[in-house]
């Protein structure tokens, strides 16, 4: 290690002296014989019920490829470890993963917050990462794919419906952090959009429980819906609250969060939770063969990846099989498990047919151009009202040009 | 002879201490001169203690003043009082039982500008005039209560005070304990002026010229030893009692 | 006109919640002079009870006002005959001890029970007030919250055993004086204690929902509020609860929950400066 | 200092020059990152042993300094583009909030819970405060403030004036180790030092200390301030090794755990809290690595134990034993700390 103490001191920034360390330890683990898909999630914690499915989809992604005889010959393996619902945990394992597992890509990592952590890890250290949760967009880092969908692909739609459907007045809750506060941003631009108006916009820190004031504060607004971007479990107060003081029949709710993780639903008596209206990216009761299949598939091997019981089918998991479905597709086109080639190959618009529908990789913005659907929760189900197809994520386009500027690596707040 | 004709070295004027409803010490008027030694009785609940605590600081008198040497502390934090050079010995004796017995009175000794040989000096001398130079090394919370005693006497001394007020200096002390601190006291009281309150008798008349007697908060009399001694009102509220 | 009423609503129920969240914790403190640092865990076992018993197909209101106090009383007792006797008068350790409780606890359960969230529901519909609906639960939690106080305020003054927990706060030899052995008397208290804080955990918790962390949102605030009152049980807890009670809400409706709990907070902190011993330790000296 | 003490300090301080040098020729940078973490958080837990088993002053909330430290480094390396400069901030702010709290406190006679009570409600307020701060209206210059995200992507360490020459892990850690054992040696001095002494007698007993002349509220005060510079000092270490920080150190099992540490590893000695912090992170970051068991349970099972048949911690009692085997006794004024730092406190 001393021999390279003149490497290191020569070296500008962070980056570069890391840069060092890795050609220390070469990452790419194809002496090894074998693939490493490495995966980051919460299997533990806060955040565990969103976790577990991810983690356990990307086990079972991992499985399909090596049954259909792994990659480039080689066999594929999941190194999974578990974040704890712990940014310190994020940081300190995505260190060890690059470092010490040299896995050839990360997927993971679920909140904004722990995607910021590992993100400049990862790419400080030239491993590739897929994130594949919805998140507020901005993100402009050719070393990152974004599998899930962003606020102009989902609010976009959802604004527009919900006011034809019960008018123009909103009155938005929303979680006080960078996702929350983003999206609230995007949902007043669309209200204001379509000739709606924003009553109020409330931010609620994650572990505020009691929303007697704000129900009442709602009441005394006479909104004619309300916008739910309320995130996690204590949040999951103000459902009950709002029906336990009657307001369930008297104000309706859309909402950009909620069953986004798939509890909410199972934790809300449907009296609690009926009616409400959301858009995401994937639904289990999308109507399609390829989709009927991949549930079919799941099934078969309950056992074998998610200890027994159904797992959550949300955007999240699905688009963690996407993750690794196009890593995997990356790799076979270039014929190499090498980052840069991997990356170009996906830069090569592919586009593949998922159990959500048709996506595309954009290439401008590394994120992806795929359906959505509006649904309707009744009875723990999400009824499905619409489909949109291929939406392109314009809010993250309207920022983002990696093909013009490869090396550009922050997540921009768009300007509204 | 009281201390009158002397110029005063503490003086209290009007002190008055109310907790709630009570009064605990009412309008008392104390004078001591330099180097005088002064004994006060009085039964319990009589207000000594707290009049103790009012003169050095401890707690904030409702009324009246405490002059040093002409100078008004009345108030003054008690680190500030103690630097003036009043010392106190608490009825509880109140040390640092973590700490051994030389590291105590090094304490007391270090306070303030001083080189280590002054210091070290301090310390020897003031051990050996207590007498406790054989404890040096021992943990004063593992020591007897009378030890503790004279632990806290060297500990006031070292602070080398011009003034020292003593709370029941004999209190648990074996007889010859008693004897020795008595002798003790007359021996500082050349340099340093003191205030003892006491309820054994045999003891003040060992150490004292004058005593006042406190009851219910006030000053019931003050004056000779014998004078105080032979005073019926004395007797009955102190003497007779605690013959009873 | 019916808004500020609505407010007037809230404000009472906040009140409500410090009180119930608080007097178990106070019960112990006032006589015992322990802080159970545990005590929001205690309350996150009364939820618990409750979900438990709910899948198990108990009634939830048998759940919250029966179950939930026995059980978690019980465990209280356990804990304090096992682990926090050991620590009466050394007020330091108890902290510590209390504090490695309550991170067990958390622990333990989020093992066994897993992390997430487990809902509660019931329903007392809502009421109707000017253009305002107000959750029916409010009021039953206000309600609750005022006949505690009345018992517990009956049992101090009139039973054997309020007179021997007075006395015991007075001294603690009082109850050996009466006959009866101190550690049975903590025991009591401390079982006491404790099923006043599982009921109270089990009544929020179709408000909070009951996670393994949910302690946590509450321990600080009882703490405070037990702070703040003071040496006098009952007059302790209310003039506390009223008046940090009514600043947070009202700094709620004028603003956000946030500001709300740090006003909460930054009042309490300013209190112990002025009032170092408790409001009850300057004001309504003699009362209970 | 005795002569038996200060052989401990001396062999004590060749094993970390040793480490310092010698361990990262064995160590990958993952590695190497993973030891930064450690010293930064024994120094961490220095902080808190010093202003409790000097000072007796039992704080709850000791992570706010921490806390300060990393936001403050965070913040600053931003603006100034330095590090250098950020890391000065990062000692003066959070001494600069220890000594006003440390004002509110000591000098209003605040004492045992209620000091507890305060500055865990001051760690409560500014841990809330922060974490409402994810709007972009909350920034400070350059430096948005993240509230619940945190801030990501801080600045590394830098030769001082040389921003863009980012010292490498190794360096970093070579650093760490090397303010581990000035903070170390500074608290052993100072403890020895006359000032030392008052500290400790404040903390044996208030009163008498007041009755013998010492200004009981400010010998406090600047132990305090003192505490709060250098867990402000392990904070920015921190932030500049993580890259980033978010309110967590705020956070009461922030102020819990590093209370544990210390505990573990005894009020009596310094050596003691970092070796018992190092050991307990490892086995924390084990678990969680390995699955094995909920770090919380064994974080609370641990004090728990500790509380009740350790009151001085593992190391002096190893220490002890040591002594009983040899037949030697330990130093009388250190040995009889804990107990009594907690005695006070009643």
């Amino acid at each position: 290690m001393n021999v390279n103490r003149r490497e290191f001191i020569t070296s500008a920034g962070g980056a570069a002296a890391a840069a060092a360390a890795a050609a220390m330890f070469p990452v790419a683990a194809e002496a090894a014989g074998e693939i490493l898909i490495g995966g980051l999630h919460d299997e533990t914690g806060g955040l565990d019920f969103a976790g577990k499915p991810m983690q356990q989809m990307l086990r079972f992604a991992v499985g399909e490829l090596n049954e259909n005889g792994g990659l480039l010959g080689k066999k594929v393996r999941a190194v999974t470890a578990d974040t704890g619902s712990n940014m310190q945990l994020y940081q300190t394992l995505a260190e060890q993963m690059a470092l010490r597992d040299k896995v050839n890509v990360v997927e993971g990592g679920i909140t904004s917050a722990s995607r910021e952590v590992i993100r400049p890890v990862l790419r400080r250290y030239h491993v590739l990462y897929f994130y594949n949760t919805l998140y507020e967009g901005g993100v402009c880092d050719r070393n990152c794919f974004c599998t899930g969908t962003t606020p102009a692909q989902t609010v976009e739609k959802l604004v527009p419906y919900v006011m034809k459907k019960w008018g123009k007045k909103v009155y938005t809750l929303a979680a006080d952090y960078n996702y929350g506060q983003i999206t609230a941003a995007w949902v007043k631009k669309y209200v204001e959009a379509n000739g709606g108006k924003v009553l109020s916009t409330d931010f609620f820190p994650l572990d505020v429980t009691n929303f007697g004031p704000t129900i009442e504060k709602i009441q005394s607004a006479k909104p004619d819906l309300i916008m739910s971007v309320l995130v996690g479990a204590a949040h999951l107060g103000f459902y009950r609250q709002w029906a336990s003081a009657g307001m369930k029949h008297k104000i309706p709710m859309a909402s950009t969060t909620f069953g986004a993780g798939g509890t909410e639903p199972i934790l809300i008596t449907p009296e609690e939770g009926n009616g409400i209206i959301t858009c995401y990216g994937y639904y289990p009761t999308i109507d399609t063969p390829a989709n009927k299949a991949f549930i079919a598939k799941i099934q078969s091997k309950l056992g074998e990846y998610f200890d027994g019981t159904m797992p959550l089918l949300t955007e999240l998991s699905e688009c963690t099989y996407e993750g690794v479905m196009m890593y995997a597709a990356g790799v076979k086109k270039a014929g190499t498990v090498d980052r840069m080639k991997v990356i170009e190959a996906l830069e090569s618009g592919m586009s593949f047919e998922f159990p959500a529908g048709k996506v595309t990789i954009d290439p401008k913005t590394h994120h992806c151009i795929r359906n959505v659907y509006l649904a309707d929760l009744e009875n723990r189900k999400f009824i499905i009202l619409e489909q949109f197809d291929q939406q392109p994520p314009s809010d993250t386009q309207a920022v983002c040009n990696l093909e013009k500027h490869p090396d550009s690596n922050i997540q921009y707040q768009i300007k509204l | 002879m009281t201390g009158e004709d002397r110029p005063p070295l503490l003086e209290a004027t009007h002190l008055t201490m109310r907790f709630g409803g009570v009064v605990a010490v009412n309008s008392v008027n104390f004078r001591l001169a330099e180097v005088e030694l002064r004994c006060l009785i009085g039964p319990n609940g009589a207000g000594k203690s707290t009049f103790f605590k009012c003169l050095t600081g401890q707690y904030q008198p409702s009324a009246g003043t405490v002059k040093f040497r002409g100078r008004d502390i009345t108030g003054a934090a008690p680190h500030q009082i103690a630097r003036l050079g009043v010392g106190i010995k608490t009825q509880i004796p109140n040390v640092f039982n973590g700490l051994d017995v030389h590291e105590n009175v090094r304490l007391a000794a270090a306070r303030g500008v001083k080189t280590r040989r002054m210091i070290d000096r301090t310390i020897a001398e003031v051990m050996d005039r207590v007498g406790i130079g054989d404890l040096s090394s021992r943990i004063v919370g593992t020591l007897a209560h009378g030890q503790r005693q004279l632990v806290e006497l060297a500990i006031v001394l070292a602070g080398e005070p011009a003034i020292m007020l003593l709370d029941e200096p004999s209190a648990g002390m074996t007889n010859e304990e008693t004897a020795r601190a008595a002798a003790i006291l007359r021996e500082i009281n050349r340099t340093t002026a003191l205030i003892v309150v006491e309820h054994d008798m045999q003891f003040v008349k060992m150490i004292a010229h004058t005593i006042t007697v406190f009851h219910q908060g006030a000053i019931l009399m003050e004056g000779p030893v014998a004078a105080v001694m032979a005073d019926p009102t004395v007797r009955d509220v102190y003497l007779g009692r605690r013959a009873a | 006109m019916a808004y500020a009423l609505v407010i007037l609503i809230e404000i009472v129920r906040a009140v409500a919640g410090l009180v119930l969240i608080s007097t178990g914790l106070m019960v112990i403190f006032g006589m015992m002079r322990v802080i159970n640092i545990a005590h929001g865990e205690f309350m996150m076992l009364g939820g618990y009870t409750v979900v438990i018993a709910g899948k198990a197909g108990v009634n939830p209101w048998v759940s919250m006002l029966v179950l939930a106090p026995l059980i978690v009383g019980l465990f209280g007792v356990v804990a304090e005959r096992l682990f926090i006797r050991f620590f009466y008068g050394r007020m330091i350790d108890t902290l510590l001890a209390t504090w490695g409780l309550s991170l067990f606890l958390i622990g333990f359960v989020t093992v066994v029970f897993g992390n997430t969230v487990a809902g509660v529901s019931v329903s007392l519909g809502s009421v109707q007030i000017g253009g305002f609906r107000v959750s029916g639960y409010a009021f039953f939690l206000i309600a609750v919250a005022a006949v505690l106080l009345v018992a517990t305020y009956g049992v101090l003054r009139h039973t054997r055993w309020g007179l021997i927990a007075r006395g015991t706060m007075q001294n603690a030899n009082m109850a050996a004086a009466l006959g009866v052995s101190p550690s049975l008397v903590y025991m009591t208290t401390f079982g006491i204690g404790s099923a006043l804080t599982g009921l109270a955990g089990a009544l929020l918790s179709p408000i909070t929902g009951v996670v393994p962390t949910m302690g946590i949102a509450f321990v600080a605030r009882a703490f405070i509020t037990v702070i703040i009152g003071g040496p006098a049980i009952i007059m302790g807890t209310i003039s506390a609860a009223s008046l940090l009670g009514t600043v947070s809400q009202l700094m709620t409706f004028a603003t956000t929950p946030v500001v709300g709990d740090v006003a909460l907070l930054f009042v309490a902190v300013v209190l112990l400066r002025i009032l170092p011993q408790g409001i009850t330790g300057k004001l309504f000296r003699r009362s209970i | 200092m005795d002569r038996s003490a200060r052989a401990g300090t001396i062999a004590t301080l060749l094993i970390g020059l040793l480490i310092t040098f010698g361990l990262p020729a064995y160590a990958d940078p993952f590695q190497v990152m993973q030891m930064t973490l450690y010293v930064v958080l024994a120094i961490f837990a220095l902080s808190l042993a010093f202003i409790w088993g000097v000072g007796g002053i039992l704080c709850f909330g000791q992570g706010v300094f921490f806390g300060l430290g990393g936001y403050t480094f965070a913040i600053c390396a931003i603006n100034f583009g330095g590090s250098t400069g950020a890391f000065l901030m990062a000692l003066l702010i959070p001494a600069a909030v220890a000594a006003a709290l440390g004002y509110f406190m000591f000098y209003g006679r605040l004492n045992d819970v209620y000091l507890g009570v305060v500055t865990m409600v001051f760690s409560l307020i500014i841990w809330k405060l922060i974490n409402s701060t994810a709007g972009p209206e909350w920034h400070i210059g350059a430096a948005r403030l993240g509230g619940f995200n945190g801030i990501p992507s801080i600045p590394p360490l830098n030769w001082p004036g040389r921003p863009a020459d980012a010292l490498d892990p190794l360096q970093v850690f070579q650093i760490a180790m090397g303010l581990l054992v000035i903070v170390y040696l500074a608290m052993k001095l100072i403890k020895g030092s006359r000032y030392g002494r008052v500290a400790i007698a404040v903390r044996e007993n208030e009163t008498r200390a007041a009755l013998l002349g010492y200004d009981v509220p400010f010998v406090k005060l600047v132990v305090f301030t003192f505490g709060g510079l250098v867990a402000g000092m392990a904070g920015a270490l921190y932030a500049a090794n993580q890259a980033f920080i978010d309110p967590n150190v705020f956070s009461l099992e922030m102020s819990a755990k590093v209370l544990v540490w210390v505990m573990a590893g005894g009020l009596s000695t310094f050596v003691g809290p970092i070796i018992a912090t190092i050991g307990l992170q490892y086995v924390a970051l084990f678990l969680a690595d390995h699955k094995l068991m909920n770090s919380q349970l064994v974080l609370g099972a641990i004090l728990c134990v500790l509380v009740l048949s350790l009151p001085n911690g593992i190391i002096p009692a190893l220490q002890d034993a040591a002594a009983w085997l040899f037949g030697r006794t330990r130093l009388a004024l250190a040995g009889r700390a804990p107990a009594a730092a907690r005695k006070t406190a009643l």
